[in-house]
């Protein structure tokens, strides 16, 4: 393992252009703001069901998403909107999905927990915790048999590391050597459990990799050069080596497990969250150092921020000038077959309703 | 009588219980210091404590699977699913060790618990949480399967079922939990396998379960006046055991029958009384039996569209016009 | 035509399909070195290496779940279960991923897998390994439910399903693996959704799915030897999608249906068949639609047992005089 | 933990009784006899289903299951016969399970996977692959829950280790501090697949229990002494500390996974299970511990297993003099309430045949 005086040295920093710099900053300024935004007219009754943001969480999906390349994937769970932009999801079409309108990204079928664009290579998005951890193998699995070099990121929360699905696909990624990185957002707790009551484990949750021979690290999520210094060893690993990797990020999320959490701060001190929001906000850490290094002045970031909220207004502004899906589309898209009417279609019937 | 929401008369069956037998305890997660997800287990721990009310780690398979050896030894978990769909991860737990072991002993092992949670869509949670498997934990024998309607029957079902020897599944609905009925202060218990009439009528029997009980009455009330026709609403309460005396004797009665669900519709729980009536008395029957389900579908996010998914009042009234 | 087994059809259509299409590979337990639990997959690790016959450690979540995964990225994968049974460990990634990712992505994603294995009874293995979950999974709108009963059957459709685009339970029989049937040499190709009328009558009519087509078949035959009566057996091939034209033609004729499955009867298929006849055509039908299922308990180990517990050509014909 | 020059001389084997020790071989002699009496009848087509063998494994079951005392109750997976006969069982019920009987333990409806027996506090006999293990922990916690000082054994296979529900009760039951002892008796095969193309670990698939913060133990099987010596240290630790143990034994198995498994020597060598029984078999093993003790003789050796031979005799004897349950038998033992005729089964129909 590469060690290094500063995350910063890290040849994959090193290299890093400063509008690539920047661009980080805009990314995570655009998710802090488009969640933000969304809690606003979720509170309004624009949406329904959860919302689980990621404000505070945003380097890890930014610093682990800007490593990737032409093959490799990416499968999270319900707290998706970060892993969404960071991929490069149309805002306008996330913010639509909330609203559960036509042009969401889902067509308002799937809701916030439920994002795909596999066209970035982002395959959700998924609800069930520990779920989307075999789809993860099978993204890994895939790749390899198709003989490409590339890798395929699954992040899970800290409470979904007790899901069996979870046990099993460690087993099998080391066991077939896939090239997966399973990467753990450690935020301290699932809804209202911290995680020393929902896990026991030595030292730190990844080390169950060694259980399983499987290489694991366990790092700081609240800086871009860290993240991205420490998981590019892994995805090196699964690029060259075709070797599985568990990462554990340690972050914070500000905000309840979902809107709906009205226990957000009961089962935390309004004091853990603001010494966090203080001094480890992920986007104030990155603004400081583009500063330090010259890139950009505060009122630069400022207009940076600006923007991004005038974005975020464009994408409500969309999401709400767009249509409800007619009521057809509640029977569309649930056998490929059938939406596109090809001979294997043609016979017996699909669907009951009388 | 005091008017207490669903959601409260749950917890004071819980807590009722609780009192009355050591061996009962809750098991979930977030069921203790969190108070539950949906606040049914509200106050519970403080109450009695860290023995009584057990907050698990996210590990279906594992804590059902705890509570199922638990009542081996003579326990009475009542285990929370925060959603029911979450059970389709301790699926096999449910079905292979709840629901065959008493049989594959010979009869030597019972299993007195209760697995509960939610089970329901029309609040916009998307397909993996707004599942109802009522249909698919009724069709395995060993299993009881109860659906509560109203406050009052929430309580009176709860209780019997902690304290039937069985394992007893029962499905909540998170849009009943804030909804209020009259129920009483003294102790009473509701059995299972009992259909409630909730409505009395002439001309056709609704029959639901759940909250399309809710629906059906809605819709009895519109057919009455707008219509003239005189809806009789049965609440069938359990699936399993199933009250079919009470659906054959009032069909009976009016000829004609509409199964409403929020299931999907194929071999729906609908599917299974449809059958059952136009076999039992076919004779009896002016019409075809007919159902109203769930559109055939995964539960869609979308907020309006989720609402035109489920049956409403409307869809029952035309399907009772197409038969009347 | 050569005579050959449920089992070489079920091979060939595998080992056709890898051939013909370098996405298709086989997931399973046991399938490759050990040439399969019950040998379907013989010889095809042999022939075609670990890259196309992977053995996989007993972890059916994981790897039912991979093979999502790598079906989202266009590979074809057939996962064997060695029993549908095992499926309960992994039924949430089944229901939940490979049915409803598909439409919670709106239409982008889509799932070309095949889950294909044994589910039946009358093997004496006990209630754990004698489950028969069409109903549960054709409840689920995004999978697609086949269970063929004979070789020819058997090969054409699983090749079919291997070529669908959408997730397929293929359920098959350890009865019938060493059963023969003339199956042609030359390729063909049995599209899901299409019954078939496995024999002309013109009483009643017998509708049946997997080996309950075979009970129905030898009842047909004694129905006409000793009672006159002239059935016509469908073998539904697919419960989804389902052919009820076929099934409704048929009714029309005869004016007389029993349903027979080995499934469990609550919410069973034959439920939502009975169910469906009876609202499509109801002046039709001159007696109500007969069902003969499993008897409704766990499944028995005591051999001589378990046979009276699925339906036989006794039950059946029992059924059918009752209606004739 | 206790270290010993040998483990016969572990305090929990030096206080055996001479007739304590008999008593283990002769129970090694039943187990053994009983599967090979039930192997022959079964290939003359008396029973149906699955017969898995534990011959060769026999000292973990008699090893362990001589520890028990009045709280200690154990569960297993379908390779259950070994544990059966060893907690006591009779027999007889037995043999007329595996004939289909209605004396049989289960009154022939479970058969051969799924023995049970309360009253010795044996929780089965469970044919699904891991899901016992769950079972373990609620009977652990039931214990702890009763305050009672006990702890329940929980066996698996080394394949079972690779099931989501082993893993999320590991945690558990380390997190709760339940009084559970996961064995794994790892006869190095999971059906024709040897262990290590189904895991993937370092050293031991016990040091898995690491991740969990559990203390753990590898040894061998084959010498009752040192069964018992390992395995008492693990019950000490639930009886005193309430903390939980994963005990990995290694043994063998001398059949085939089952009896339809046509490939018992294909995956393994003709040699590689001579080379067991002739070195490791625990029933030989334990015969020359006795003879060296000056407890027992040869000749009295062979009359033992002549006495289990004579018992097995008898088994087959009364299974096949036994009834088949009768037909309604298919529809009771699915409620208790039914079947007790209680106040609550007045109501509604419960079965579902026209
Ligand atoms: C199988 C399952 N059980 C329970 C839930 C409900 N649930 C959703 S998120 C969550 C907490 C997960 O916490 P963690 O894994 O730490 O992720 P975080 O929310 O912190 O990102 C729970 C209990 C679920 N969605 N799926
Ligand atoms: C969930 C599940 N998957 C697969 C099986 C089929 N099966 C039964 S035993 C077995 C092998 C288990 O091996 P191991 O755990 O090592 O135990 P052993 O048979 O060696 O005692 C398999 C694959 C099953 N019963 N349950
Ligand atoms: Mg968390
Ligand atoms: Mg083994």
């Amino acid at each position: 393992m590469e060690t290094l005086a500063h995350p910063a040295d890290a040849a994959i920093n090193r290299r890093l252009t400063k509008e690539e710099k920047i661009r980080f900053l805009r990314e995570m300024f655009r998710i802090r703001r488009f969640e933000q935004t969304s809690l606003k007219y979720y509170n309004l009754g624009k949406m329904g069901g959860f919302l689980h943001l990621y404000s505070g969480q945003e380097a890890v999906a930014i610093g682990t998403v800007s490593l990737l390349g032409e093959n490799d994937h990416l499968v999270t769970a319900y707290r998706d909107h970060g892993h969404a932009l960071a991929v490069g999801m149309d805002m306008k079409a996330c913010m639509a999905e909330l609203f559960g309108k036509a042009t969401g990204c889902s067509k308002g079928k799937g809701g916030s927990m439920h994002f795909f664009a596999p066209d970035k290579k982002f395959w959700g998005g998924h609800g069930i915790v520990g779920g989307q951890t075999p789809l993860g193998l099978g993204l890994a699995f895939g790749l390899k048999y198709k003989g490409l070099r590339g890798c395929c990121l699954c992040y899970l929360g800290d409470g979904a590391v007790n899901q069996g699905t979870f046990h099993e696909s460690l087993n099998v990624a080391a066991l077939f050597k896939l090239p997966v990185i399973y990467i753990i957002e450690n935020n301290g707790y699932s809804m209202g459990t911290s995680q020393k009551r929902s896990s026991s484990f030595q030292e730190a949750l990844a080390k169950r990799a060694e259980g399983y021979d499987m290489v694991w690290d366990v790092f700081k999520g609240e800086d871009v050069y860290e993240v991205r210094a420490k998981t590019q060893i892994a995805i090196d690993r699964a690029h060259n080596d075709s070797e599985p990797t568990l990462l554990e990020i340690q972050t914070y999320r500000y905000y309840g497990h979902s809107v709906a959490d009205a226990n957000a701060k009961k089962y935390r001190t309004p004091e853990e969250i603001e010494r966090y929001k203080a001094n480890h906000d992920p986007i104030r850490i990155w603004s400081r150092r583009l500063m330090e290094e010259g890139i950009l002045t505060e009122t630069q970031i400022e207009n940076i921020d600006v923007e991004a909220k005038e974005e975020t207004n464009d994408a409500v502004k969309f999401a709400e000038g767009s249509p409800f899906p007619s009521e057809d589309e509640i029977l569309s898209d649930v056998y490929w077959e059938v939406d596109h009417q090809t001979d294997a279609a043609k016979y017996g019937r699909y669907f009951f309703n009388s | 009588m005091p008017l207490i929401t669903y959601r409260e008369a749950l917890k004071n069956a819980l807590s009722e219980e609780i009192e009355r037998d050591e061996n009962v305890f809750i098991l979930g997660e977030e069921v203790a210091q969190y108070n539950g997800a949906y606040k049914v287990t509200e106050g519970l721990w403080k109450k009695y404590g860290d023995k009584r009310v057990v907050d698990t780690p996210i590990s279906e398979a594992g804590f059902i699977g705890m509570g199922i050896g638990a009542a081996m030894l003579g326990l009475r978990p009542v285990i929370e699913l925060m959603f029911w769909s979450f059970a389709y991860v301790g699926f096999d737990q449910i079905v292979n060790n709840a629901g065959c072991v008493r049989y594959m002993s010979g009869g030597l092992v019972n299993l007195p618990l209760v697995i509960r949670g939610p089970a329901n869509g029309g609040t916009n949670v998307g397909a993996t949480h707004s599942h109802t498997p009522e249909n698919l934990l009724a069709t395995t024998p060993g299993l009881k399967v109860v659906t509560p309607a109203t406050a009052y029957d929430a309580k009176g079902l709860m209780k019997t079922a902690i304290r039937d020897n069985d394992p007893v599944m029962v499905m909540e609905n998170t849009l009943l939990y804030g909804e209020k009925w009259e129920v009483p202060d003294e102790e009473y218990l509701v059995p299972l396998g009992v259909a409630d009439v909730k409505r009395q009528g002439n001309d056709i029997t609704l029959i639901a379960h759940g909250r399309a009980v809710i629906t059906c009455l809605k819709a009895a009330e519109l057919l009455a006046a707008e219509h003239k026709i005189s809806a009789e609403v049965i609440d069938l309460r359990s699936i399993r055991p199933l009250d079919e005396g009470t659906l054959l004797d009032s069909v009976r009665k009016t000829h004609r029958a509409v199964v409403v669900e929020e299931n999907k519709p194929f071999c729906g729980v609908g599917a299974q009384i449809a059958s059952t009536l136009q076999e039992a008395i076919f004779d009896e029957l002016d019409a075809p039996v007919g159902r109203v389900s769930s559109l055939d579908g995964p539960a869609i996010y979308s907020p309006p569209l989720e609402k035109k998914q489920l049956p409403d009042a409307a869809r029952v009234i035309a399907k009772v016009l197409d038969l009347c």
